[in-house]
């Protein structure tokens, strides 16, 4: 951070319209997740949002975290934020580079694999996520409906993996009162408790061994998973956003009563994710729909 | 076998695309049905080592792991897949690929093959396929890969085919060579959310009156551009290409 | 796991040292008798796949393969193992040692580690343990180790001490730094064919009045014959190395 | 072979006492099993003999086998005989060095493995190998008879592994009555049928999906399975043996009737196997127990 001049950043701020203090979308949803990192954490991100949060961590709270691509990448030290996990900047210098098989079944297996970050299209209360299909699973030629999905997304990926093999999951996603329903129509990855333990619905009964805490963060507030009743809990809303925004953003009867305030993002944390982590707004660049809606008006 | 119900694609794994379609098993002959398609999509079987192994591991005064939660208690009290209590286990088929292409920075004259920077899966997806077709930058003396043979990804046997096409991993990136063409990904995306006109004029200028791979790398892409995506020594990819949204 | 009963050092694997020791699963109060021995020695069960993945695989116009055997039809008639028929698979549990121990050409200072030449199963065995202990020739900069990380075998976290001990791996081989001392192996294999006295004898002369390594380097080895063993380049071994037997 | 010149030859067997046409048993046990090597074979051989055959077959009747070794190596060009399996001159040139796990798990799994190359201490009238231990298993403290074994061998390496996976076994041993019993004391790997198949007792019984082809290469004969009964049995005696001598030296009831004559090491074999193989005569110097017990006489 030293490195960077303050006559450098005023031009950057200058030339893409920034202040020091304001922030978009994107770079709120990098910081909040960024803080969620435990510093000495070896962190399983994919690509986007969950890559930009977790080199910002890496310049801010964790400077000795790990960074560990599915790819086969352990501890890059990158330079040029990478835009896929078979991009080549994501090797920059790392540790280790070896194949998926050994990342998943070796690195994670292993014990290295504390932190998940991910995405996905729909969240539901108990913390699963569908980053698979809306509408129907089945393509039209062979479903019952007659009929195919209506969006098909990427799919798992190593999203899965990631979800079963970590202590700690953090999620971002555009908060949508439609994609944050009571149960997600298809589970992709079970990203929190998966379902109540009373009724031998938790991701325990489904077999996985570690995990549990899940952390949401939305663009309007973060949540958290009850180690109690596994189900996802109002812990903060974002500066300019009500609890009620939350409530009427959210497909199920959400806790708000241990809400408190968001710090919001400071300067110096702003300067590292724009100066250090994406200085071309590859991702801190777009707009949320919320955002593109609110232009528009 | 893993001791995690990890590699589901989903915890209950309820599609199956090719059982629905019938094609997995045997025929009454005794010959499978489709000798590429295994007969089951997986299988979980009781773990025969009561969750052994699973790290964090109950070694005296703990383990070196970083992961610290570990819930194979809990998971010993659930019946699910199995209907028997304890840690289950799941089994996975092997791949049996008829065919497998990879790309590959130099392949030797012999058919040995190293791949520099991330290979992801492809070494294993190579090693499994009946026929393995491999791509590279450049063929090479099978001496020159030879000499240093703990860095090479598969022996020369297992190629089947070797297909020498410089730039043929355009607009992709191939580590120590030439960056992925930032560009080009861009204006795709954008030419997808246009009018099927325009996306039928540009596959009829890009690929069908395009002669071959040279024509189009020399007419549409052209050398000045491919001389832009050159790999910067020390960082396998163009440390300075300009990646505007 | 493994399509066949390949694993098992005895086709019916009836010696099992620690289980007649009463060292394998759980006290009564759930814990390990012993965390580093597994609960059973391996586990067979039926195959849920019937075979599929065995190679030479029945492809349709056959497989690549350059086995030409394969009485999986046989195998299928046996209920031996399980007393079902079919085809049996081979469970074994994993390593779970409390330290590793390896020698290794080079590791960084932030403990990431690249071997040269033959490592045979020392990357598993490393990462598998509880504690690793690298031995090297030469600590260097992490930056020379990460300028090419696909070229190396263990990450950083995973070592937990760094000895550098240079010809520390003598008499045997270090590929690329020097070669086994021959004359010693065939005088050592000679020795314990002699008197009580001379073994003694030996042992005194080698390790009881020697300080430390260097000590014994220098003194009983002496700096001659070890640059007599310097690898010759292009070889990783010393080329010309005279082994009379 | 053209390379080496009559004079460089001549010089070596003055110096070494041999000539051009009589060998020694170290010698004729490696011609004879080199020639059992079909070209283009896979070949996983250990060290010692095995390797020592393996490379004479690639110098002459196998110039596109393969040879692979179980530290990881595959397809080396050796320039200078290796003394064990992590000897780097095993992997000089060679396409590929991984590790021990790859080349069972996958080199050999996959289908390259059609040769297997190996020793033993005793071998039974199935084909059966003992390379473990001789006079019960358990150590003293904790065995039945209060002693422990007689000797205990270096045991299996990767021998068992080679000789479930490879079409084609091909062993080297001395030929005594004693190492020849009907039934090993240990099985440590099964070579040949391993047991009558009408009893349920063959290699396929116990689930070896491959193999069942033997040649025993003793220092007084060749044996070879039926393919019906599973036995090994007498294919030809080498130059000097009589039958007799195989049939006393064999602790089972040997069937001889198809045996045959044996060619003898040709001058150009004996010289490959001098010059290119084994010039410092590491192994080829070596005198088998017969040899020795001959030569004091």
């Amino acid at each position: 951070m030293e490195q960077i001049s303050d006559e450098a950043y005023d031009a950057y701020l200058k030339e893409r319209g920034l202040t020091r203090t304001q922030y978009t979308s994107m770079e709120l949803l990098a910081v909040a997740a960024a803080r969620e990192v435990p510093d000495g954490a070896f962190v399983f991100a994919g690509t986007g949002l969950p890559l930009l949060a977790s080199m910002l961590a890496q310049f801010t709270v964790a400077p000795h975290m790990t960074l560990i691509m599915e790819a086969g990448i352990v501890g890059p030290r990158v330079e040029h934020l990478p835009i896929s996990v078979s991009d080549p900047r994501g090797c920059l210098h790392s540790s280790m580079v070896s194949n998926m098989a050994d990342t998943f079944g070796t690195t994670a297996m292993r014990g290295y694999c504390t932190v998940g970050m991910l995405g996905g299209a729909e969240c539901d209360m108990y913390g699963n996520l569908n980053s698979t299909i809306i509408g129907g699973y089945w393509p039209g030629g062979v479903s019952d409906t007659g009929h195919g999905p209506q969006v098909r997304f990427a799919g798992s990926g190593g999203a899965n993996n990631i979800a079963s093999f970590a202590d700690k999951i953090l999620v971002t996603m555009v908060q949508e009162a439609r994609r944050f329903p009571e149960r997600v129509e298809y589970l992709t990855s079970v990203a929190g408790a998966r379902g109540p333990r009373e009724k031998g619905e938790s991701r325990w009964d489904y077999g996985l061994v570690r995990g549990g805490e899940m952390v949401m963060i939305s663009d309007l507030c973060i949540m958290r998973s009850n180690h109690e009743t596994g189900l996802l809990e109002l812990d903060c809303v974002f500066p300019g956003v009500s609890v009620a925004d939350v409530v009427n953003n959210t497909g199920w009867k959400l806790d708000t009563s241990r809400s408190k305030e968001f710090t919001p993002p400071t300067e110096e944390e702003l300067k590292a994710v724009r100066m250090l982590v994406d200085p071309s707004r590859i991702y801190l660049g777009r707009k949320s729909k919320r955002e593109a809606a609110a232009q528009q008006k | 076998f893993a001791p995690l119900m990890a590699e589901r694609g989903r915890d209950v794994p309820v599609q199956d695309v090719f059982g629905k379609a019938g094609l997995r098993g045997r025929n009454d002959d005794g010959s499978w049905i489709d000798p590429r398609i295994p007969p089951k999509k997986l299988a979980f079987i009781d773990d025969p080592f009561d969750g052994w192994g699973l790290r964090p591991h109950a070694f005296e005064g703990g383990d070196t792991t970083a992961n610290k939660t570990n819930a194979v208690d809990r998971v010993r009290e659930s019946d699910k897949y199995t209907g028997q209590k304890g840690v289950k286990v799941i089994l996975v088929p092997p791949l049996l690929p008829e065919v497998t292409v990879i790309r590959a920075q130099r392949v030797a004259q012999d058919g040995t093959v190293r791949m520099e920077g991330i290979n992801g899966p492809d070494a294993e997806q190579a090693m499994c396929a009946k026929v393995l077709i491999v791509e590279c930058e450049q063929i090479v003396p099978s001496d020159e890969l030879r000499a240093a043979p703990e860095l090479n990804h598969l022996p020369s046997h297992q190629t089947t085919v070797i297909v020498e096409q410089p730039y043929g991993g355009y607009p992709s990136a191939v580590p120590n060579y030439y960056d992925y063409d930032w560009d080009w990904w861009v204006s795709y995306g954008r030419l997808n959310r246009k009018s099927k006109e325009e996306v039928r004029d540009w596959w009829t200028k890009h690929v069908v009156e395009t002669e071959d791979d040279w024509d189009y790398l020399q007419r549409i892409v052209g050398m000045k551009r491919l001389f832009e995506l050159r790999a910067t020594p020390g960082y396998g990819y163009r440390a300075d290409l300009k990646r505007p949204m």
